[in-house]
């Protein structure tokens, strides 16, 4: 049977497709439904020190092949997740990747030193997708200085695999993987939502109580998989490739375009078995093709 | 939790309300009152999400349950296309359902509009339960009132409201139980379901009132349906991460002295 | 009747809907097909000095409620426009806007020059998305000084109404709109195609003969009207507001977010008469609403 | 230009390949041989774009014209799913068709898979002229052949091809077209229509050998489908702005000795 187990540096996985953050929870809800050996890890919902209440509803809102959210970082808190939720994973025997977010650097790096104390974890995602207060709110993703700092003071403080999970609200994405690689980044994720918004016109204003939200799904896959390709030419850590990815064809087209790896987000909500249906597409795949592993096909539409 | 489900029966019963009679053996059997199922209503991404809907009647024995909807966008209208013998991938049941506890006086369900559907899966199952069961069912106009008779055991007494006086009590649903409560009604537990703006009135004259046991049907825009995106929030009384609920997993039913609306 | 004529600054409109750059042709096209008398403008197919024969095919690929283009300014050049396309359109009666593209600012500069000599030109579209020779590649639209060295030098040389189509491919297009209006922008564009990209699965190989093409149609709404919405935050003139718009209902959502007008791209190949359709929806609605002037309602969304 | 059809007939006559007959007068009138029409599969977004078939057929008679279609995609996939008395929106006709001219050897039409259809159109309206037509139609294997007969009238001469061996020449239909040449088939004019690969090597070989009059139809991604958006570029013999033809505009049908392929 082929081979789909993949070492993305120092991280290893079962299987190259992951569960994107945010849209899997914490393994439990999905527990009953996937067949969570499939996944090659979840990316649990974006953590934060303290427990957060989210943004006001609307949190959701459907576009054409897509969907705008603003749930705002919804989450139960570095103690809550070590108490309640990492005990449940850890005995789904799922890996666990955690996707951690914050206001201030401090955040960033207490998050990270306190997870790589803590047994059970893989690797930490940096999800900087986040305003900076100290810097007017500017997204730590959305100036190469700022993730630049960011990058270099998590990785000092964090003795785990460091993702980093970029922003595609950018004007040049490979710039900002090219920064994240060089201050100790072991891997990139690409891409978080696109922001973007509604207006009910009946109301005449925003739709989601946040205003503004992020994109996600079929519609923004031709982008998401246009940054994957940029990022492949720009650095050598691996790259987990996400973005509107639904079946086997578009996670090869990621892979092609150079994902060492991809994660599904949206097209859970639509078809829960997305995942182990894109893990057994894939070993299809390659045994109709005759590879071995998967790697022989990372990034070979560069060529 | 996951299945295809055969279309035996599509009519429109109202204006633009349908009806759907689904064969599923495992959710006919599993389903609850208040439960909900989510329907991809098309292969393509367009609708992306499923849309959730209630149960609103579910027979272990012929394998079948119940949906009624409303056409309001595009989901909905993929739906009203479905034909007979056309399949449909349905997660569920999903959510909590209403929980009927041991009252003395009756059981009143108010429902407007399509919110009505839960309330007839639950009317069943209170009068199995040897309840007396009175439903206040109201809506716009006569011509969007389902035939609900149709769909209730005899013992149910019903009552409608119609906005602009077709038929019935001439004004909003709310209004018609009011007016009952005032001109002494009994209620031993209270269940409501329609629009939010009906179910915040309810919730506000409950409050002010009648303090009556309540438990009210929440509707929010939903991506996943089964807890794992937090989108489909409401505010309830507490604090942190637990400011939100989700209308999906611990709702869609809840206890009205429980929300924010 | 509902008065849909409107004034973008010094640029006078039939209708707010027009017909956006490279949909329509040269409106010849789709005169049989179209009244054209309900298109507030056309903008033409961006127009280089010399002729140019585009990319190689295949140029265009359909995304999940979108598409991809790599056409890359087939035209048939300033002369060839003007000797051929313009009197064609002007016999049509339809109000011009040239959409101007050029390897250098001095292209940019002269093609503004001889159109600004030319009876029958209502205003200049500058195509900022376009890759500056001397720069390296880099597009005029994606950084903030060779925008403003390209606005500035242009506006100097142009008589006519100056817009600037801003590239949504920015970390900030409300920086970019500023930018413009200061150094001479009338009016501002927004939003032009967001870079994407296909990959064929089975040749391994990116499907565009460019490699990357522009994304564009409904997919891409969400974004093009949350930058809108940023740009009107931004400054004064009136902007056209563009991406995905199909209905009157996307239309009403671009007018709220703070376009003066709106243009439709991609749902003209979709449903010819989307135009034609938008208007009288507008006039439905603002009746239905009790409007004089849909500038009532621009910008409401952000009150 | 823009008309909706009713559909008559649907058919699958051949593996994944349908017949359509579609009423729409208008349509049925102005159409040519090699023309196309360019079909709204669908009211979403999904698919976005029209896809563009060839007129198999029209007459102005019954007011119908005949699509054949293969299901490679999700367009194609939807459209197979029409049923009898469904309408679709056709913009059409569109294009430049067939030029038959005054020529003193038979008409020779080569068809690869789905290619026959336009080419069953101009074998009719030729045969009406009075010439002699000859058809080389080949595909993979008998099972994707269409019962091209059925469609066309009595005196056109038909030679089948398929891949695997499973009916007539063994081998492609360029194979048996060029062995036929090479056995003296006399051949006054050319049409050919099938897939890029097909064309090319036949492009190729009249080029080296026969020089033939020949004509090519070309299929090209098309957005448009009336020349405002250039997508459906083709290399042609030129330069400048020329050095690309549009398929939709200037084609679907070409000179072979224009084109690049
Ligand atoms: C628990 C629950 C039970 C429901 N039961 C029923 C029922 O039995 N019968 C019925 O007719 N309707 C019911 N609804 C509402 C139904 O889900 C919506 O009417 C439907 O999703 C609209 O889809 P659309 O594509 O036609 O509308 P659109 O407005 O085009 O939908 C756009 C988006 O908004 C969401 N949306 C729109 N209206 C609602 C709404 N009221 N609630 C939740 N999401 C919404 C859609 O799901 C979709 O994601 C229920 C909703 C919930 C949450
Ligand atoms: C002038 C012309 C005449 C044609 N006549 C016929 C015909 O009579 N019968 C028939 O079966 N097919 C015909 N085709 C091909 C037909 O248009 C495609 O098979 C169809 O568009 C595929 O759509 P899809 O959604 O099923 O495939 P997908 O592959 O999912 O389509 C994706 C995109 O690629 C385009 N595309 C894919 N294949 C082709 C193709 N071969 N040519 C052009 N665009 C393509 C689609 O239009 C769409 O935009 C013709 C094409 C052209 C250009
Ligand atoms: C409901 C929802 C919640 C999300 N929450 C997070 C989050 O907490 N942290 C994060 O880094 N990304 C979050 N994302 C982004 C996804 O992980 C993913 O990057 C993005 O949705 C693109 O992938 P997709 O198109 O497959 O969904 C969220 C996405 C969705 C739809
Ligand atoms: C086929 C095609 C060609 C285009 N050519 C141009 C162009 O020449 N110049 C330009 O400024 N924008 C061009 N655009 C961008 C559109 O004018 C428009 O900004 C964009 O498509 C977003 O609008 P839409 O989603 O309504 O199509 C082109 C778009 C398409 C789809
Ligand atoms: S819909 Fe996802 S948590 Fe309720
Ligand atoms: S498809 Fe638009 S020019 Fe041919």
């Amino acid at each position: 049977m082929a081979e789909l187990a993949v070492e993305l540096g120092p991280l290893k996985l079962k299987t190259p497709v992951l569960a994107a953050s945010g849209t899997f929870g914490f393994g439990e809800e999905y527990a009953s439904l996937v067949d969570l050996q499939n996944l090659g890890a979840i990316m649990v919902k974006g953590l934060t020190l303290e427990p957060r209440a989210g943004n006001p509803p609307p949190r959701i809102m459907e576009t054409p092949a897509g969907m705008l959210n603003a749930i705002g970082l919804q989450n139960p808190g570095l103690a809550g997740f070590l108490n309640k939720e990492l005990p449940r994973l850890r005995y789904y025997g799922v890996t666990v990747i955690v996707n951690i977010a914050g206001d201030t650097e401090e955040e960033y790096v207490e998050l990270a030193e306190e997870l790589s104390k803590t047994e059970g974890v893989a690797a930490v995602e940096l999800n900087v997708s986040c305003p900076n207060v100290h810097k007017g709110g500017i997204l730590f993703g959305t100036s190469a200085l700022l993730l630049e700092n960011l990058v270099k003071k998590v990785r000092h403080s964090c003795r785990l695999p460091l993702i980093v999970k970029l922003s595609p609200n950018v004007t040049d994405i490979a710039e900002m993987a090219f920064v994240a690689e060089k201050h100790g980044a072991d891997i990139i994720s690409s891409i978080n939502t696109l922001k973007g918004m509604y207006i009910d016109v009946a109301r005449r204003a925003p739709y989601l109580g946040n205003i503004t939200g992020g994109l996600s799904g079929p519609a923004i896959r031709p982008v998401a998989l246009r940054m994957v390709f940029e990022i492949y030419k720009a650095v050598k850590v691996p790259v987990i490739g996400m973005g509107g990815i639904a079946d086997v064809d578009d996670a090869l087209q990621f892979f092609m375009a150079g994902a060492a790896a991809v994660a599904v987000g949206t097209a859970n909500f639509v078809h829960p078995p997305t995942i182990p249906s894109i893990v057994s597409g894939l070993r299809s795949y390659m045994e109709a093709e005759g590879l071995t592993a998967l790697e022989e096909i990372v990034g070979i539409a560069h060529r | 939790m996951l299945s295809v489900a055969r279309v035996i029966e599509k009519e429109e019963l109202a204006e633009r309300c349908y009806y759907l009679l689904l064969l599923e053996p495992r959710l006919a059997r599993q389903s609850m009152p208040g439960q909900f199922i989510h329907i991809r209503v098309g292969e393509s991404y367009m609708p992306l999400l499923r849309r959730p809907f209630s149960v609103a009647g579910a027979s272990p024995e012929s394998g079948t349950v119940q949906v009624f909807f409303r056409v309001v966008g595009g989901g909905t209208r993929l739906l009203s296309a479905l034909r007979r013998d056309d399949s449909i991938d349905c997660l569920g049941p999903l959510g909590n359902g209403f929980k009927s506890g041991r009252v003395t006086g009756p059981s009143v369900l108010v429902a407007g509009g399509i919110g009505v559907a839960p309330l007839l899966f639950l009317a069943r199952c209170l009068v199995r339960e040897q309840k007396k069961v009175i439903l206040f069912y109201g809506a716009q106009s006569s011509g969007e009132l389902l035939p609900v008779k149709r769909f209730l055991p005899s013992g149910v007494e019903i009552n409608l409201a119609a906005e602009d006086g077709s038929t019935g009590y001439a004004g909003t649903v709310t209004a018609a139980f009011s007016e009952a409560v005032e001109r002494g009604l009994r209620v031993g537990e209270m269940f409501a379901c329609g629009p939010r703006p009906m179910l915040k009135e309810i919730v506000g004259l409950n409050r002010q009132k009648w303090s009556f046991p309540l438990q009210v049907s929440l509707e929010e825009n939903m991506a996943c349906g089964v807890g794992a995106c937090r989108g489909c929030a409401v505010a309830v009384k507490g604090s942190g991460e637990s400011a939100y609920q989700r209308v999906c997993r611990e709702g869609p039913v809840f206890d009205a002295a429980e929300v924010v609306l």
